[in-house]
């Protein structure tokens, strides 16, 4: 940092300001088009500048490159104004041409995001400061989707020469990934001036930017996995943010001079996936066993785990998203008496025997095995005596997929920050059939998750979501354990360094203080 | 005691004990052996395997592994007590006044080392000579023990040499600094037969020409026969009879010797039946009471396992351990320390 | 062919391979090249000559243990190099091996006891208590006591081994032994016993030897007939006489004038060789022994001599000899 | 003969000591743990090391005390399960190749050669990844990248053996290949075999504990030292959570290797006249 | 020539060695009930056929194993091992970049190791059964059993977070910029820059993690050098020496060692190989950029392109260091002649 002092960090020769985060990345590429991990926007959000950005919170976007926008009445047609005279990195004007070329290209790539892009009919530019998207059919979280760098705006003549492409054949005859990855072709605040993977990435200020110009000359992420590293790095004064923290090690430091520690509500969840198909589950299956082991879970003590912060929705919705209903009271959640009594109705009085599986890796900072144990535990007094089986997460995708789970640990974190994406939850859609959750198992359900889609006008969509959350609460295939807290910390000499969901920190906004 | 040592005796042996400390338990190796050699002579030392040859010219050199052996007595070299010296002034003698070549030709040359720079050693050691004087020596030396184009052999590794080029190198670097004895543990029992005569014949001619004493230890009655001035027999790590090589092969005075001599198959004796000693040497852990090798021997009496015999002179020049002899010399007979 | 030959060797040659069977061009070691001989029944035949001349891999091919190149050996009448397994295990009980090491010959963790039971166990002959009488006997025969039959080799001394390699060779009444320097290893005290068991236990059993030994006084003593060989070739056969007194080939001579001489007033001219035994892996051309030899002719180097005989009975390799 | 090596080696008679104390920690540990090491306590968890949880407590607050106690009996399983394995296969791969030499040999020599390189812990990772972590994976990729040593070392002695003169005696006397083999060369050469074997176990315990600090053991709660340690990673700031196990681990490699070390210079017959 | 030989027939083994452990790799990828498809595409797209038929037919997972196993030796043999699933990136290009920071540590660490156990040994042969042998002989046994993982854990602890003597993880300090890479090992590239601060830094960052990865190799020549000088002291050209009359320090320096040292080559080899190994355990704790981080997140994704890369070049590695250790042997030891 800047105006760290030179003791603990030397400036960087040639006295740049810069800052230092770590953290454990999971980025494979900082193609716009292709990149779709959970830490992609932090680094490519500074870099490539979209029609529509979050700035503090996610509760709507606001207009980024866009100087306006439009929806049409039918909400079938956006049109967006961009801002006048704005150049990319590369000095190159940026044209209504470039922000259709760009979203073509993700359509096409077929990346990971290029979901995202799925409800476009067609982009049309009248001229050369306006975009105008036509949708297929109403789509209340458009705006939204266009916060996400399939929809950042590329240099397309740099990226052409470079080799890429937005033909429809673009996901073979594109080339330009490699190049993408160590180069630029934006016009946020920031170029990507280098990329060592498993090291590190070099963010340097774009000298052309149309804005404000930020704070830092160069910003370097620091690829550390450790989150115990991260934390003796932090307090040796060797980076500025170590955004990996546990719950526990920020207590470590909770009291050290020149540290400030973060915490934020993320929106991850983890939750227990319990099959409904007996062929699979077995006595999981059953619906009363699944409302016992709702009941038998002590979610104080998982929350203890989890760390402070954490809390336990009532439902796959986030404290946080629109009509969310206010979290379970930890205190009186669990009432083993219940669930006995459930078991016994179930005809399981005795207990049974099954398998608990869980992917080897941390939730914000908690070891998904670790809670395993604890459930394990207390799922041992209602006389469900569990094995763990833990795998390497992209082992046990597979099975979770394909829904041949009986009962299983897992997170969820939102495809993009809006209510509907969780929707995915329920009875007959993708998620809820990795529980073998079929649509004939709650229609009235399934009536509620149809109407909440389409529903526009906001007071019928928060009453149909509160609906929806009192329903899943009696009759669920998930239980939703946990929404964590993002623990992170900072040299305290730093501001702007809150936590967003959607950028994890908007890098845009950092400063000394 | 013994007076009748003359003084030109280069290397008295005087009651040399050599124990060894084994996880087995403690065993005498060499018991009260005592020898002498006078310059220029050849001394043979013959005995089955096992006796304490080895360990007797390797406790000359004070080369006795310690531990686990543990030696004792007097080695006069040059009218100085080697035992006494200390190990910087024994090193000054080996190699240098005292030489030995062992048994083994192909593991006693250092296999990393060229044969020319192994023979040059105990030149610039002892000697002081520069390198290239040491070198001029070493090709001198190759020569002499009959190795053709020593200038190659001279750059060759062991490895590269036949058992019979190695013994002569061995030989070659045991004379390089000219010792006034030589000590050859069975020189050529590893060897083949004709390789063997090469070798015996090498040493025959260099004995006139070095005027070293030299002591030859060896199994082999052949060996001894055509080479010995004196020969020593050894028997369980003791000196059993000892003589001119002449009058001992033609007259043995012990059993031992006697039933050495008529085992062993010689193309010159008619075929008849041969001769033997029945039974083993007996274990150095399990000596018999009494003469070690009562036992097997034909003519033994009560009195054999009852009491060990001395070594007892029969003339100035012959000695013998046994019974037999004692009482045929009846009171005349004297304790001897040096087996002449 | 004579009635009282037991085994006739012809143009015997057993080549080993001297490199690893990757690479490219294969060297041979010529062991045995082309040897022929005989063994008359109850005799003994000495083979002598340094080491390794292919003594040790003559006796073993003659006993089928190596698979010969080509050639025949002729036991009783049969080509034991053509028999198929099940007539060649027969035919093992009829010929023996006896070995110079005798720790090496005994397998350590057997009894001597397990040892000798063990060539009844693999043909499968005799009851229980037949195998254990004639054990019995053997050991005795051969010099040693009952209560060593429950001994390890390790606890026994060399000879005693030695003894108990005899006897193994003894326990299937075989016609031939093979005695690979049998006494070699042992003390010279020794060495006479074992000889004269040897002898002993061949009037006793009617056995033919073939005697292996570089010791030539030994042989001398044991043997009936003798063959001198050199870098796989046989040199010179001849009975006892031939070769000792009339020695016919230059190599034998030089062989024979290096035995060391125990008669302190014999002095006799030894024929000193020059060199080194060439290897057998590239023998010289011509007579092998031409490099050595002090007699050496321009022929010698050209053209191989072949095994002649001079006397009757007494054959002799040398372009120098008529 | 064990106590005469003791009396003259102090490191030996550590060893002795030391993993004597490990096995019968590990027969009667569920008898003297304190706690259940499964027993969580979540009022009391990163509890620092004290009269009550004499190595603390970790992060569901069960007793590292006992935890590390139950935890020898996974470590000794697996370093035996693995070196009898890996011992077995090598042996008969090793004296299958030795005995019959020629082509046959150096081919299957050089496929051991080939496991050789290969990168041991990755294909352990990768079968473990694959097939999902559990002990029997994780001991069968150990056993997979342990056996070339046995089998090396097995060829090694029968091709030694081989050329012994009893075993020419068996030949002679008609004895088929299988009485040779299992006969006269197997029990003379499986003993140097045993004996690395035995040395050999506290690299077993070590690289088991490392493939487990990756999480390629068995699955949770087991107690499993290195899990443990990975565990403590996981808790920096609690250093009881990972330095205990990591001292079990250490103590246990270290006093086989006192064995093994002395054991090693005493078998050596240069070496031994001496000791 | 008999050298040249040798090398050609060692080279020929790797020939056998590329395809074996490709082979091997293969065969357990295919053979395992997870996906990779499944583990590399989103969650969304996974329940999209025509994206699974797109990354199927990207990756040529659509074909027969056989057919893609020949397609893969296809590449190979032209140099090119395929595209990492996870990365994106050419596996060549990702080796580039992790296996310089591997080798730079586990030179460094060889080095160590080879320094401090010769000496250790050295000295506890000449002073064998004395206090000083036991402590040495202490050490090395400490030094292999010690697991790497956790001394690691210890070291941070205590150096860095404790003592705050020790750099922390990385191979450079964070603030730090790395040289302009031309040999790709941060202390040389340092230096060619003529940066020595930067250089120092480097190397002070290597400390730590090659101390702890140095540590078994350490312990293994301390072992074998002790072991083999006590051998060779016992030879019969010792003996000879002796009788020359040269002291014991001649004898140990101009006779013993050089004997003495021939199998320690070959342990130092082993012991590389084994570092190697170690470094997936050692990299993860000290954040060490490095093949064995590469190849850890490889296996965990199922990226067996990635894997089967990993594999051959430690492999490869492997071999050469073999070779290079036989060819050191052959200057050692002259009996040792390359037919
Ligand atoms: N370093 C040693 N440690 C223990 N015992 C030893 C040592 N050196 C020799 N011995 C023992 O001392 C005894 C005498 O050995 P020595 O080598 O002198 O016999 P030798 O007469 O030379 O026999 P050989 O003819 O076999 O060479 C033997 O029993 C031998 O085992
Ligand atoms: N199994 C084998 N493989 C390869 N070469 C062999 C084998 N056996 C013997 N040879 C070689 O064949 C040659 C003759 O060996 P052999 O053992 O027959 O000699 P020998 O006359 O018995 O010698 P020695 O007197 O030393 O016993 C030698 O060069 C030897 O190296
Ligand atoms: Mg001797
Ligand atoms: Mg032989």
């Amino acid at each position: 940092g800047g105006s760290k002092d030179a003791a603990t960090k030397p400036e960087g020769s040639d006295g740049t300001k810069q800052l230092i985060m770590a953290l454990d990345p999971d980025y494979e590429t900082f193609d716009p088009g292709l990149a779709y991990e959970v830490y992609a926007l932090l680094v490519l959000h500074p870099v490539y500048d979209t029609l529509m950005q979050f700035e503090d919170n996610l509760d709507a976007p606001i207009d980024g490159i866009a100087e306006s926008h439009e929806v049409s009445k039918d909400g079938l047609t956006y049109t967006f104004k961009l801002h006048k005279g704005v150049k990319f990195a590369s000095g190159n004007p940026l044209s209504a041409q470039d922000v259709k070329w760009s979203v073509e290209r993700s359509i096409n790539l077929k990346g990971n995001g290029a979901f995202l892009t799925d409800g476009i009919k067609s982009i049309e530019t009248p001229d050369q400061n306006t975009v105008v998207f036509n949708l297929k059919e109403q789509d209340a979280s458009f705006l939204t989707k266009l916060t996400y760098n399939a929809f950042g705006v590329i240099d397309s003549k740099l990226a052409m020469e470079n080799g890429a492409t937005n033909a429809a054949d673009a996901s073979t005859s594109d080339k330009a990934k490699l190049w993408f990855d160590t180069h630029s072709a934006g016009s946020g605040p920031y170029v990507i001036e280098s990329y060592t993977p498993k090291v590190e990435v070099v963010l340097a200020r774009n000298k052309n930017y149309w804005g404000e110009a930020p704070y830092y000359d160069k910003v370097v992420l620091k690829a550390i996995s450790d989150p115990g590293t991260q934390l003796m790095m932090l307090e040796k004064g060797d980076i500025d943010i170590a955004f990996n923290l546990g719950p526990e090690h920020v207590k470590q430091i909770q009291n050290k001079p020149g540290i400030e520690i973060k915490k934020a509500q993320s929106m991850t969840l983890t939750f227990l996936l319990m099959n409904r198909d007996p062929k699979v589950g077995g006595p999981i299956a059953n619906p009363d066993v699944q409302k016992a082991i709702r009941l038998a879970l002590d979610y104080r003590g998982m929350q203890t785990i989890a760390g402070e912060g954490s809390i336990t929705p009532v439902a796959p919705f986030q404290v946080g998203f629109l009509g969310t209903l206010p979290p379970r009271d930890p205190k009186t959640a669990q009432d083993i008496e219940k669930a006995k009594e459930l078991m016994k109705k179930a005809g399981y009085e005795k207990g049974f025997k099954t398998t608990l599986e869980v992917a080897t890796l941390a939730v914000e900072g908690m070891d998904l095995p670790t809670l395993a144990q604890k459930i394990q535990n207390d799922l041992l007094q209602i006389g469900i005596e569990t094995e763990i089986k833990t795998s390497d997460i992209m082992v046990a995708l597979d099975p979770y997929r394909k829904g041949t789970q009986a009962l299983s640990l897992w997170y969820w974190g939102p495809d993009y920050p809006d209510p509907n994406t969780q929707l995915a939850f329920l009875p007959g859609n993708p998620v809820g059939l990795r529980a073998n959750w079929t649509a004939e198992m709650n229609p009235k359900l399934v009536e509620l998750g149809k109407k909440a889609a389409v529903e526009v006008d906001k007071a019928a969509r928060i009453k149909n979501l509160e609906d929806i959350q009192k329903m899943m609460d009696e009759d669920s295939a998930f239980d939703v354990l946990l929404q964590h807290a993002r623990h992170y910390a900072t040299r305290d000499n730093i501001k702007g360094t809150d936590y967003i969901d959607l950028y994890k920190i908007n890098l845009k906004n950092v400063s000394a203080k | 005691m013994s007076d009748d040592i003359g003084q030109d005796d280069l290397l008295r042996i005087n009651n040399l004990n050599v124990q060894f400390r084994t996880s087995e338990g403690v065993f005498r190796a060499v018991r009260d052996v005592s020898i002498s050699v006078r310059s220029g002579e050849t001394l043979g030392i013959v005995g089955e395997s096992g006796s304490g040859k080895s360990v007797t010219a390797l406790s000359i050199m004070n080369l006795v592994p310690n531990p686990p052996g543990e030696t004792s007595g007097e080695i006069i070299f040059n009218q100085q007590n080697l035992r006494e010296l200390s190990l910087e002034e024994v090193r000054k003698i080996r190699g240098n006044e005292i030489a030995m070549i062992f048994q083994e030709p192909m593991t006693s040359l250092n296999p990393i080392h060229t044969c020319g720079k192994q023979i040059m050693e105990p030149l610039l050691l002892h000697k002081g000579f520069s390198k290239k004087e040491a070198k001029a020596r070493a090709l001198e030396l190759l020569k002499m023990v009959g190795i053709p184009i020593p200038e190659q052999r001279f750059k060759e590794y062991p490895h590269q040499l036949s058992g019979g080029m190695r013994q002569r190198v061995m030989i070659a670097m045991a004379l390089a600094c000219r010792p006034k004895l030589l000590l050859a543990d069975e020189p050529t029992t590893a060897l083949d037969v004709t390789i063997q005569a090469q070798i015996m014949e090498l040493l025959k001619n260099l004995r006139q020409e070095i005027d070293s004493a030299i002591i030859m230890i060896t199994h082999d009655l052949g060996i001894i026969t055509e080479m010995c001035d004196r020969v020593v027999v050894m028997y369980a790590g003791q000196v059993v009879e000892s003589g001119p090589l002449k009058e001992l092969i033609r007259e043995p005075l012990h059993p031992y010797t006697e039933g050495l001599l008529r085992s062993i198959p010689t193309i010159t004796k008619e075929k008849q039946r041969l001769h033997t000693i029945e039974g083993t040497v007996p274990s150095p852990f399990e000596m018999p009471f009494g003469c070690s090798f009562q036992p097997r021997c034909n003519y033994s009496t009560s009195n054999c396992s009852e009491q060990a015999p001395d070594l007892i002179h029969v003339s100035p020049d012959r000695a013998v351990r046994c019974w037999r002899q004692v009482n045929e010399l009846g009171q005349d007979n004297r304790r001897v320390e040096h087996g002449r | 062919m004579e009635d009282n030959v037991l085994v006739q060797v012809q143009n015997l040659k057993m080549y080993f391979q001297s490199e690893s069977s990757f690479s490219f061009n294969k060297k041979y070691i010529k062991a045995v090249d082309d040897v022929s001989f005989e063994l008359f029944k109850g005799e003994t035949f000495g083979l002598v000559g340094e080491s390794g001349c292919g003594k040790s891999t003559l006796g073993r091919t003659i006993l089928g243990l190596y698979k010969p190149n080509a050639g025949k050996v002729i036991f009783e009448g049969e080509d034991i190099v053509s028999l198929k397994n099940n007539r060649m295990k027969d035919m093992r009980k009829k010929m023996q091996l006896i070995f110079q090491d005798p720790s090496a010959s005994l397998n350590p963790r057997k009894t001597i006891e397990n040892i000798l039971n063990e060539p009844f166990h693999i043909h499968n002959v005799g009851s229980k208590v037949e195998r254990k009488a004639k054990i019995k006997e053997l050991m005795n025969r051969v010099g040693l006591s009952e209560y060593h039959l429950s001994r390890y080799p390790h606890e026994m001394s060399g000879g005693q081994k030695q003894r108990v390699g005899i006897a193994r060779a003894l326990t299937l009444n075989p016609k031939l032994i093979i005695c690979d320097e049998p006494v070699s290893a042992l003390d010279v005290s020794i060495q006479a016993q074992v000889i004269n068991l040897l002898e002993d236990l061949q009037k006793e059993y009617d056995l033919t030897y073939l005697f292996i030994s570089h010791n030539l006084s030994v042989v001398h003593h044991i043997c009936n007939r003798v063959g001198v060989m050199y870098l796989g070739k046989l040199v010179e056969t001849g009975s006892h006489a031939d070769i000792y007194h009339n020695t016919q080939h230059p190599y034998a001579k030089a062989l024979i004038s290096a035995i060391p001489n125990t008669d302190p007033d014999l002095q006799k001219e030894r024929i000193l060789l020059k060199g080194d035994v060439p290897s057998p892996a590239n023998p010289p051309s011509g007579c092998r022994f031409h490099t050595r030899c002090p007699e050496v002719t321009e022929l010698c180097s050209q053209a191989e001599p072949l095994l002649k005989e001079v006397f009757p009975g007494h054959f002799v390799a040398c372009h120098g000899v008529e | 003969m064990l106590l005469r090596i003791m009396k003259n080696n102090f490191l030996f008679s550590i060893g002795i000591i030391v993993c004597s104390l490990w096995i019968v920690i590990a027969l009667v540990a569920p008898l003297i743990t304190p706690y259940n090491y499964l027993a969580q306590d979540l009022a009391h968890r990163f509890q620092a090391p004290s009269s009550l949880h004499w190595f603390g407590t970790d992060s569901i607050g069960r007793d590292v005390f006992s935890r590390v106690l139950m935890g020898s009996r996974i470590s000794l399983i697996a370093g035996l399960a693995t070196i009898i394995l890996a011992s077995f296969v090598g042996m008969i791969y090793g004296g299958i190749a030795g005995y019959i030499g020629g082509l046959t040999d150096e081919i299957m020599m050089r496929i051991s050669e080939m496991v050789m390189a290969f990168p041991g812990i990755i294909l352990a990772m990768t079968i473990a990844a694959a097939l999902g972590p559990s002990l029997y994976n994780t001991l069968l990729a150990m056993a997979i990248i342990w056996w070339p040593n046995y089998a090396r070392v097995m060829r090694s002695m029968v091709i030694a053996n081989k050329e012994n003169e009893y075993v020419e005696a068996a030949k002679s006397l008609g004895a088929s290949h299988f009485r040779i083999f299992f006969n006269e060369i197997l029990p003379n050469s499986v003993g140097p075999v045993l004996v690395l074997a035995t040395l050999d176990f506290g690299n077993a315990i070590l690289l088991f504990s490392g493939l487990s600090f990756l999480g390629l053991g068995s699955p949770p709660p087991t107690p499993e030292w290195g899990a443990m340690v990975a565990d403590g990673v996981l808790n920096f700031n609690y250093w009881w959570i990972g330095t205990f196990p990591g001292l079990a681990i250490l103590t246990m490699a270290v006093g086989t290797n006192f064995i093994g070390d002395s054991l090693r210079d005493f078998l050596d017959p240069r070496l031994r006249k001496e000791l | 020539m008999g050298l040249l030989k040798y090398i050609a027939r060692r080279l020929f083994f790797l020939v056998f060695l590329v395809i074996g452990v490709s082979l091997v790799v293969f065969v357990i990828s295919h053979s395992v009930p997870s996906d990779p498809v499944l583990a590399n595409l989103s969650q969304r797209n996974i329940d999209n056929p025509e994206m699974v038929e797109a990354f199927k037919a990207k990756w040529g997972m659509d074909k027969p194993l056989y057919t893609q196993y020949f397609i893969y030796v296809g590449n190979l043999v032209q140099g090119d091992l395929g595209t990492s699933i996870r990365t994106q990136r050419p596996v060549l290009d990702d080796l580039q970049d992790y296996f310089p920071a591997t080798i730079e540590l586990a030179i460094f660490s060889i080095i160590i190791a080879i320094i401090f156990g010769m000496l250790f040994g050295i000295i506890s042969a000449i002073k064998r059964n004395s206090a000083m042998d036991q402590l040495i002989r202490g050490i090395s046994v400490l030094g292999v059993s010690v697991p790497s993982f956790w001394l690691g854990l210890m070291f941070l602890l205590l150096f860095y977070v404790h003592f705050g003597i020790a750099p922390g993880p990385g191979r450079i300090s964070p603030y730090l910029k790395p040289p302009v890479e031309v040999t790709h090992l941060y202390v040389i590239d340092a230096l060619l820059a003529g940066n020595w601060s930067l250089a120092r830094d480097a190397l002070w960052h290597l400390l730590l993690p090659g101390l702890v990865l140095g540590s078994f190799t350490m312990g293994l020549i301390t072992r074998t050098t002790r072991s083999s000088l006590l051998e060779v002291m016992s030879l019969d050209f010792i003996r000879t020496a002796r009788a020359k009359g040269l002291t014991e320090k001649m004898i140990i320096m101009r006779h013993a060692l050089g004997n003495a040292l021939i199998p320690v080559v070959t342990v130092i080899g082993i012991g590389f190989g084994n570092l190697l190994g170690g470094m997936v355990l050692v990299e993860t704790i000290f954040a060490w950029p490095g093949i064995g981080q590469y190849a850890y997140k490889a296996a965990g994704n199922l990226d067996f392109p990635a894997i089967i890369g990993v594999s051959i070049l430690i492999s490869i590695n492997y071999v050469v260091i073999n070779l290079l250790v036989d060819i050191l042997y052959g200057i050692l030891d002259p009996r040792v002649r390359y037919h």
